[in-house]
């Protein structure tokens, strides 16, 4: 178990390094990062080895228990197969990003704390991925959410990063009150706070399906804030402000995916809620079409990128809804390959065309080999062409959706038809605004200001390195005895023949309508051919707005309310007191006016009532 | 000889401000500050030592009122001395440089280790009146910190900001008083270890209302609780920055502390009747001060209205009357106090350096021109909100807990709803402090400060002084088990009755 | 009627030592040059002092005289009794005379008051109030209130040139001679009903009348006029604000606190000792009028400019606070002695606490006429010792810590109507402590404030008697706050 | 002869002393109207004490002793309106308000603490 600690301690001992002595010793900063990045994906290949050695991998590592005052919480973490891989991913992840910063940060004054904050980010999704106590789990949880603050809010001078960061941090903080009242109703009801002894609990049937109920779908809301699904998904398009490397660790390959990793690991409680793994099912298919014809009319390359990560997320927890937890595990690992991939190519592109902005792009195929080679491997993958990892991953979602709407999954069968029908129609979408994408960033002539070179070397090897496990990756799901057996699950993860076959046909269907469209006007986008749906589509549905109308404009009219409140009403009470008080005093003062025989009357006057007052009441 | 421990703790601040009352004009100005260290350094020792040997304290004082020098420490009040010790030795140290322009020195640093030995005896105090009169000790010396040493510039001035201050604080304790007299008059007793064993047993069930009322007014106003709370933002706003650190650190917590040594044990049926309206006014001010920061002006009086949200907090958690949600409460208590001290701290730096705590003067672009100020407050700002992993969290998680199940005779519905409103209330915290980070720390240096040549970062005096703040509020926030520990025992015992 | 009265010459002995100083003092007037008046003050002081000490034997057991034979329905009463309460009070006086006599010496010089007449006029008065303490019967009562009265009466007035001095002592004396003259009807009924003369005979009397005559019921609230207008509780405080301010300040000091005090055990003495049995009928109006005392004193104090006329007020609100324990006695006589310790006590701590007061303004009056709270901006600054000693004083009185002897008075005196029931006192006394708060507050910040622009901070020229008055009111009011069982317990 | 018609005699006699101190404007009138008052209050105690029979004649050496004070404090009191009117000139009450209280700004005592 010494891999587990090292791989949370070492990446939070390198952030401690930075951020403490980053000033000091600039030239210290960059290996120090990699470092702690190596050392994590190190101890977090042993485990891996270790799940694929071992099968059914199971360990756990108990520390010292800290009194509340009802049920104790303890310092425990535990490793398994899906803890394993997921790590593996992790890692992998990070270090490509940290490699890949050094040369797309370069000469930037804040990359000692940029480099410490994405360490510290690291440790904090290690912690999520080993904890074994749900508060230890929230702790990591709310630490990853507060890293990728700072992260987006790097450049903090310009308005839109300040923007994006202040509305991932809230969004998410929303959706983590939830997640905490989930974690006290489920800890309640097993008086503890230990993942262990909920499982336990939730496979014993010690949990009744009413509070299953209530603890999974306030969980569900800090899933859907932290994984970007519908209600709560406004915040990641915005998050990408924040700088390209920072998009590609935690808004493509983890922070999002630890939503998707907690239903996976609570899963037994899940599968006592029918009634929660519908209301996934029906957040799952609004997420993924929506997401997807938003990412259509995108005009930032990586705002198409969030948008089909928010869709693609949409998919896992399909997965989920369905029953099955391998799928989703399986499409977790594949899409953190190829979204990164994605978006540190994007950084590329970005890097030497210098905008966002797809219309400026254009024939850069010549101009950047590498890159265009390993995106469009990672295009393919996300389209789910046959050999590419991405294709084997959802197939593998849709083949569990098919079953369960044969009726043999946990959910309704209706929820298993939605999934599945939405799952075919968003391949389609997704192949579209893949080929989209591909055609107008690399293909006719090119239309940036500046001649485009290739990336520097210590981008282009994340890529590469990336571009494997990108399309190798599929294979994994075939044999039942490799993914689904390291990850303890007795299902099959083979594609479906029929589901296959319609997945192809739609992918191919979609890439070439847009192929089509694009040739007859190769200048123009062609997403004009949406018409009046374009903007619709462009502004997602106008979501932001109603939250703006709904949400944000009453808080603030509440608060100006409030401050009203405070300086009129409570402070005039406090001041009219004293004011009364002084003005009791000059009424007083009128009593002595210096007349003596003004005095005796008062006298005798005082003597007569207190007289008449004394006989008539005793 | 370990009883003579508490009394020592209560002399050596005593001593010092004696000392520089008597002393000489000339010798007295020129030996203020080292007397000052001196004093509230060997306070903290002697604090420490007496958390792990001290026995308690028993003498008489005057016997006709039944007043007994009654001093003993426990889990509750461990914490709390130690904070109090600790603050006050890092305000004596911050006035080394940052001399306050106006009055003298001597007077300040006397006044100081006074609200010291005040602060300290009303901790130690285990006699109904003895608290008392500690509780009022401080009100004197803190109203001559903020009329003599505050900032005028404050809308209606200092004094009047020092005048609502003692004056709300005395009305509340007046009618304390009444309630301490109360209970004496039914019980016969002022002994606060006798009277939590008794559990209420002298009093009947509508005495014990009318006590928990009157004691519970006090403290709220100290604490303070939602409607009287309009004292504390001008307090906070006008006070010099020790002024402001010491209000937020330690008095507030006397209000809590007395709420749940004296209040809950004393009157426990009263307690349980009145406890669901606690918990209401704690939940609205929650929201209210979240809601009254949104939209804050002054830097400073947006600190101290997050105070009245956090306190909000800790007494929504003692309104559980649970284990946990106490325990919650005190925890909140210590890590309020070190966070609230840090943000004053940082705020009054801020301000000692633009002469303007107005957010809208400061203008954004603190990070570029202080990068380590800028680093710090946004550190305290993330903490104050409750990060998980910071001192700030675990207090309000644990209230939140302990809303979750109340204790057996209150509405359990009733208390999900406070949960869920507190809940929301977490959510506009982390709202105005984020907004706070956004117009203060990120952004673009006004052109005004641009060529200003006294914006110097922050001096390494007064690193020294925050770094042990920042340290504890991360110690306390990995490793909860070192506080909980200690509180988790005297708590149990405490409504165990 | 054959014998001769046994009188104790020894329970006599220090009202008769310092009537005899007093008459001694005029004497040697007569034969002091005119600069040497001064030696007739210290003549004066000196009896006190000896006075004071004639008290020590006297200490213990209870010692009767002048008394009446007993007949078959009452036993022997006696009309002057020397008990406990008695020794507390003569103590209190002779002391408090004392510190008067100290400050009075420089402002005789200063105001061309005459010494001999000013030390034969206070020596009488507080040999009244001697005998006061010691009364047991009405008619000694009513003539021990009027030796007190008139000597301060011509005291008032004795700065003859003053116009202010003069009206300041007709409205004290008119008021004074209305409420006595209403005190004497009212003690005229009660005498009549009960057809006793001494108290401890009217108690027996009224307790053995089943039903209550409205005469007596009235008797009884009359004769509460007299010493209403002597403690200047409500109906009866109307002038005060201007007698204080008219007349000399060490003069405004002897009212505020001697005649106060002879006021207060007058009227203890009365009450518990006389109209025991009909508790129920004068406690809750004295309740009311307690209430109604502190509120006006302290309203009209929050508008006070002048430090002289401020004190008066506060006295008056003070005087409030001292009734408050006897307005709760309203279960009958046992509550009645539950309650008196507490406004002893008060009594003894308002004594030193306002004579501390005085001190410091009797000494600023000298140097600043017209007194008023701005002349005493920035002492603290050069006068470190007074201004402390003042503004120590001031904490006492709002009952604050650092003012610890004020803060035990008030518990003391707020114990007693929440022991006795009487919640809606406690809660207007609570209220009235915060307004009082404000003024004592306002004028100790004043002290510390920095001086007025321009204005050259005060410093004054403090003469050794003034010194001294200032010492043993501040060592006083010190000692007590560290250890307040002397005066808490006076009655125990 | 009843015990009724004397107090009734001395309760109206006080009443018009009281009525007297209250309505004159001159202070030697409000004086003499002080003596009625007192001199009520002999004539209850003198038919009190010859109604109860009393063995001590208390009534009537309270008699005296009233009597004795009523004659000091006018002395008193004479020698007062005469100091007061060799001050001022004048013994009329109503214009004797030197002494009144002057209504201040509303601070009051605030003021001096600034």
């Amino acid at each position: 178990m010494i891999p587990v600690v090292v791989a949370i301690l070492a990446p939070a001992l390198a952030a401690l390094l930075g951020l403490g002595a980053g000033r000091r010793f600039p030239r210290l900063v960059v290996p120090v990062a990699i470092a702690g990045s190596a050392v994590a994906f190190l101890a977090a290949l042993v485990l891996a080895a270790r799940a694929i050695s071992s099968a059914p991998l199971h360990d756990r590592l108990t520390g010292p228990t800290v009194p509340t005052g009802t049920f104790p919480f303890g310092l425990d973490v535990r490793l398994d197969g899906l803890a394993a891989l997921v790590s593996v991913a992790v890692a992998a992840v990070a270090l490509a990003v940290q490699v890949y910063s050094t040369a797309y940060l370069k000469g930037d004054p804040r990359y000692s704390s940029y480099a410490a904050l994405v360490s510290l980010f690291t440790a904090a999704m290690m912690l999520v991925v080993f904890a074994d106590d749900l508060l230890v789990l929230l702790v990591g949880w709310e630490v990853m959410g507060v890293c990728s603050y700072f992260l987006i809010g790097h450049h903090w001078e310009q308005e839109g990063a300040r923007a994006g960061a202040v509305k991932a941090f809230v969004v998410t903080r929303l959706g983590d009150v939830g997640f905490l009242f989930g974690i006290f109703t489920l800890a309640a009801s097993v008086k503890s706070f230990d993942i262990e002894r909920v499982q336990a609990a939730a496979l014993h049937g010690q949990i009744s399906q009413s509070t299953a109920t209530v603890a999974t779908l306030l969980l569900l809301c800090g899933v859907v804030g932290k994984s970007a699904q519908f209600p709560l998904h406004t915040w990641l398009p915005d998050a990408m402000a924040g700088p390209t490397p920072v998009s590609a660790l935690i808004h493509a390959a983890t922070m999002v995916a630890a939503g998707i990793y907690l239903v996976a690991r609570l899963y037994d409680v899940f599968l006592l809620a029918p009634s929660t793994l519908a209301v996934m099912a029906v957040i799952a298919a609004i997420t993924m079409l929506g997401a997807a014809l938003a990412a259509l009319a995108q005009d930032d390359i990586k705002r198409v990128l969030a948008y089909s990560t928010v869709s693609q997320l949409a998919y896992m927890l399909a997965a989920l809804a369905v029953g099955s937890a391998g799928a989703a595990a399986f499409h977790l690992l594949t899409h953190a390959a190829f979204k990164a991939l994605l978006f540190l190519a994007a950084g590329s592109v970005i890097h030497a065309v210098g905008t966002n902005l797809m219309r400026d792009m254009g024939g850069l195929r010549r101009a950047m080999p590498v890159t265009f080679v390993t995106m469009t491997v990672g295009l393919a993958a996300l389209a789910g062409l046959p050999p590419f990892s991405g294709f084997f991953s959802k197939e593998a979602v849709l083949a569990a959706a098919e079953h369960a709407a044969r009726g043999e999954g946990p959910v309704a069968t209706w929820a298993a038809w939605l999934v599945l029908v939405t799952g075919l129609l968003t391949v389609g979408i997704t192949a579209a605004y893949a080929t989209r994408l591909w055609l107008m960033t690399f293909f006719h002539e090119a239309r940036g200001p500046v001649s485009p070179h290739e990336a520097s070397p210590a981008m282009r090897w994340p890529l590469l390195v990336l571009a494997v496990p990108a399309t190798l990756l599929g294979a994994v799901g075939l044999r039942s005895s490799w993914l689904p057996g390291w990850l303890g699950l007795d299902e099959s993860l083979r594609p479906g023949a029929v589901t296959a076959a319609l997945s192809v046909l739609l992918a191919v269907a979609g890439a070439v309508s847009v192929a089509l469209v694009w040739r007859r006007a190769p200048a123009t986008d062609p997403s004009g051919r949406l018409g009046r749906f374009r903007p619709a589509f462009a502004r997602a549905f106008y979501v932001d707005e109603l939250y703006d109308r709904v949400a944000v404009r009453p808080v603030r009219s509440a608060a100006r309310a409030v401050l009203w409140t405070d300086d009129e009403v409570v402070a005039a009470g406090s001041l009219g007191s004293g004011r009364c008080a002084g003005r009791a005093g000059a009424l007083l003062q009128l009593t002595q006016r210096g007349n003596v025989q003004a005095y005796l009357t008062g006298v005798l006057a005082g003597i007569v009532l207190l007289a008449v007052g004394v006989v008539t009441l005793t | 000889m370990s009883d003579l421990l508490l009394p020592l703790l209560l002399a050596v601040p005593l001593a010092g401000c004696v000392a520089l009352l008597v002393l000489p004009g000339r010798t007295a100005d020129r030996f203020a500050l080292p007397i000052g260290l001196v004093a509230t350094a060997l306070t903290m020792a002697v604090a420490l030592w007496s958390v792990f040997a001290a026995t308690p304290y028993n003498a008489s004082w005057v016997p006709s009122l039944g007043l007994r020098v009654q001093l003993g420490l426990d889990g509750i009040s461990d914490p709390l001395v130690l904070l109090t010790a600790f603050l006050t030795f890092l305000c004596i140290v911050f006035t080394v440089r940052v001399q306050p322009e106006a009055g003298r020195v001597r007077a300040l640093v006397g006044l100081v280790l006074l609200l010291e030995v005040g602060m300290l005896g009303t901790f130690l105090a285990l006699d109904l009146l003895l608290f008392f009169v500690f509780f009022e000790v401080v009100l004197i010396p803190m109203w001559f910190v903020i009329a003599q040493w505050g900032d005028d510039t404050v809308p209606g001035g200092r004094v009047r900001a020092a005048n609502t201050f003692i004056i709300y604080t005395l009305l509340g304790s007046a009618v304390m008083l009444l309630g301490i007299l109360l209970v004496r008059a039914k019980t016969g007793t002022f002994d606060i270890a006798a009277l939590t064993a008794s559990g209420g047993a002298g009093m009947s069930s509508n005495v014990q209302v009318l006590v928990f009322l009157a004691l519970g007014l006090g403290f709220a106003v100290k604490t303070p609780m939602w409607p009287l709370h309009s004292w504390l933002p001008d307090a906070h706003t006008a006070a010099p920055t020790i002024g402001s650190v010491l209000l937020a650190g330690v008095l507030l917590k006397m209000g809590t502390y007395g709420l749940i040594r004296i209040a809950v044990p004393v009157a426990p049926q009263g307690a349980e009747v009145v406890a669901p309206f606690l918990g209401a006014f704690a939940v609205v001010g929650i929201v209210y001060g979240a809601l009254a920061c949104l939209v804050q002006r002054d830097l400073k009086r947006l600190i101290a209205f997050s105070s009245v949200g956090h306190m909000g907090f800790v007494l929504l958690g003692i309104a559980t009357l649970t284990p946990v949600g106490i325990n919650g409460a005190l925890y909140a208590n210590v890590a309020h106090g070190l966070i609230s001290g840090l943000l004053f701290f940082l705020v009054g730096a801020i301000k000692d350096r633009h002469h303007t705590s107005s957010i809208a003067e400061l203008g954004g672009g603190l990070y570029d021109r202080m990068p380590r100020l800028g680093g710090l407050l946004v550190f305290a700002a993330v903490a104050s909100l409750g990060l998980p992993g910071l001192a700030g969290f675990w207090g309000e998680m644990l209230t939140l807990l302990g809303a979750f199940d109340p204790a057996p005779g209150l509405n359990r519905g009733y208390y999900l709803t406070l949960m869920a409103i507190a809940g929301l209330g977490l959510v506009l915290t982390t709202v105005y402090f984020v907004s706070l980070i956004r117009r203060v720390a990120q952004g673009q240096t006004a052109p005004r400060w641009q060529q200003a040549l006294l914006l110097r970062d922050a001096t390494p005096l007064e690193l020294a002084v925050w770094a042990p703040v920042v340290a504890l509020v991360v110690v306390l926030g990995c490793w909860p088990k070192l506080l909980l520990d200690a509180t988790d025992p005297a708590v149990r015992m405490l409504l165990g009755g | 009627m054959a014998g001769t009265q046994a009188i104790d010459y020894t329970a006599l002995a220090p009202a008769l030592v310092v009537a005899v100083t007093a008459l001694g003092v005029l004497v040697l007037d007569l034969f002091l040059p005119a600069g040497r008046k001064v030696v007739a003050a210290w003549a004066g002081t000196g009896g006190l002092v000896v006075a004071l000490a004639t008290l020590l034997p006297l200490v213990g057991d209870t010692r009767r005289t002048f008394c009446v034979p007993a007949t078959n329905v009452d036993p022997v009463s006696c009309s002057y009794v020397v008990d406990h309460l008695t020794l507390v009070f003569q103590v209190l006086v002779l002391a408090g005379a004392v510190v008067v006599m100290l400050l009075s010496l420089d402002t005789l010089r200063d105001s061309r008051i005459p010494a001999g007449e000013y030390s034969f006029l206070l020596l009488s008065s507080v040999a009244g109030a001697v005998t006061l303490a010691a009364s047991r019967d009405i008619l000694t009562l009513v003539v021990a209130l009027e030796v007190v009265s008139l000597p301060a009466f011509a005291l008032v007035a004795l700065r003859r040139f003053d116009s202010r001095s003069s009206e300041a002592a007709l409205k004290l004396f008119l008021v004074s001679v209305v409420s006595t003259a209403v005190m004497l009807f009212g003690l005229s009924l009660v005498y009549g009903t009960t057809g006793a003369v001494h108290l401890d005979r009217i108690a027996s009397a009224l307790a053995r009348s089943d039903g209550r005559l409205p005469a007596t019921v009235l008797g009884v609230t009359l004769s509460l006029a007299g010493f209403g207008f002597k403690v200047a509780a409500v109906p009866f405080h109307f002038w005060a604000p201007d007698t204080y301010s008219g007349a000399p300040v060490p003069v405004a000091a002897y009212l505020s606190v001697v005649s106060k005090a002879a006021g207060f055990v007058g009227l203890a003495v009365l009450l518990t000792r006389g109209f025991g049995p009909y508790a129920d009928v004068w406690a809750p109006a004295v309740a009311v009028i307690a209430a109604l005392t502190m509120t006006v004193g302290n309203l009209a104090a929050l508008r006070q400019r002048s430090a002289v006329r401020l004190l008066a007020w506060s006295s008056i609100a003070q005087s409030g606070y001292m009734l408050v324990p006897l307005g709760s006695a309203a279960h009958g006589a046992g509550s009645v002695d539950a309650v008196l310790p507490a406004t002893v006590a008060y009594v003894l701590a308002y004594a030193v606490m306002n004579l501390g007061a005085f001190s410091v303004v009797t000494l600023v009056g000298r140097h600043r006429p017209r007194n008023a709270i701005e002349d005493y901006r920035g002492l603290g600054r050069t006068e470190p010792l007074t201004a402390f000693a003042l503004a120590f004083a001031l904490a006492c009185l709002a009952g604050l810590p650092p003012g610890l002897l004020g803060l035990f008075a008030k518990v003391v005196v707020f114990q007693a109507p929440v022991e006795q029931g009487v919640g809606w006192l406690a809660v207007v006394m609570a209220v009235n402590v915060v307004i009082g708060l404000y003024y004592y507050l306002a004028w100790a910040a004043a002290l510390y404030a920095r001086p007025a622009e321009g204005a050259r901070p005060p410093s004054y020229r403090i003469s050794w008697s003034d010194g001294l008055a200032i010492g043993i009111t501040l060592g006083a009011a010190v000692w007590l706050s560290v250890l307040p069982r002397m005066v808490l317990e006076a009655l125990r | 002869m009843p015990l009724l018609m004397p107090l009734l005699v001395a309760a109206l006699l006080f009443s018009i002393g009281a009525y007297g101190v209250l309505v004159r404007r001159n202070a030697i009138l409000v004086l003499m109207s002080v003596e009625l008052m007192l001199n009520a209050v002999n004539l209850n105690l003198v038919a009190f004490d010859v109604w109860l029979r009393d063995a001590l004649l208390s009534g009537q050496v309270f008699t005296l002793f009233v009597i004795t004070i009523a004659a000091a404090e006018v002395g008193l009191g004479l020698a007062i309106v005469l100091l007061v009117f060799r001050n001022r000139e004048t013994s009329q009450l109503d214009l004797l308000t030197e002494l009144r209280e002057e209504p201040s700004d509303p601070a009051g005592v605030g003021t001096a603490a600034r």
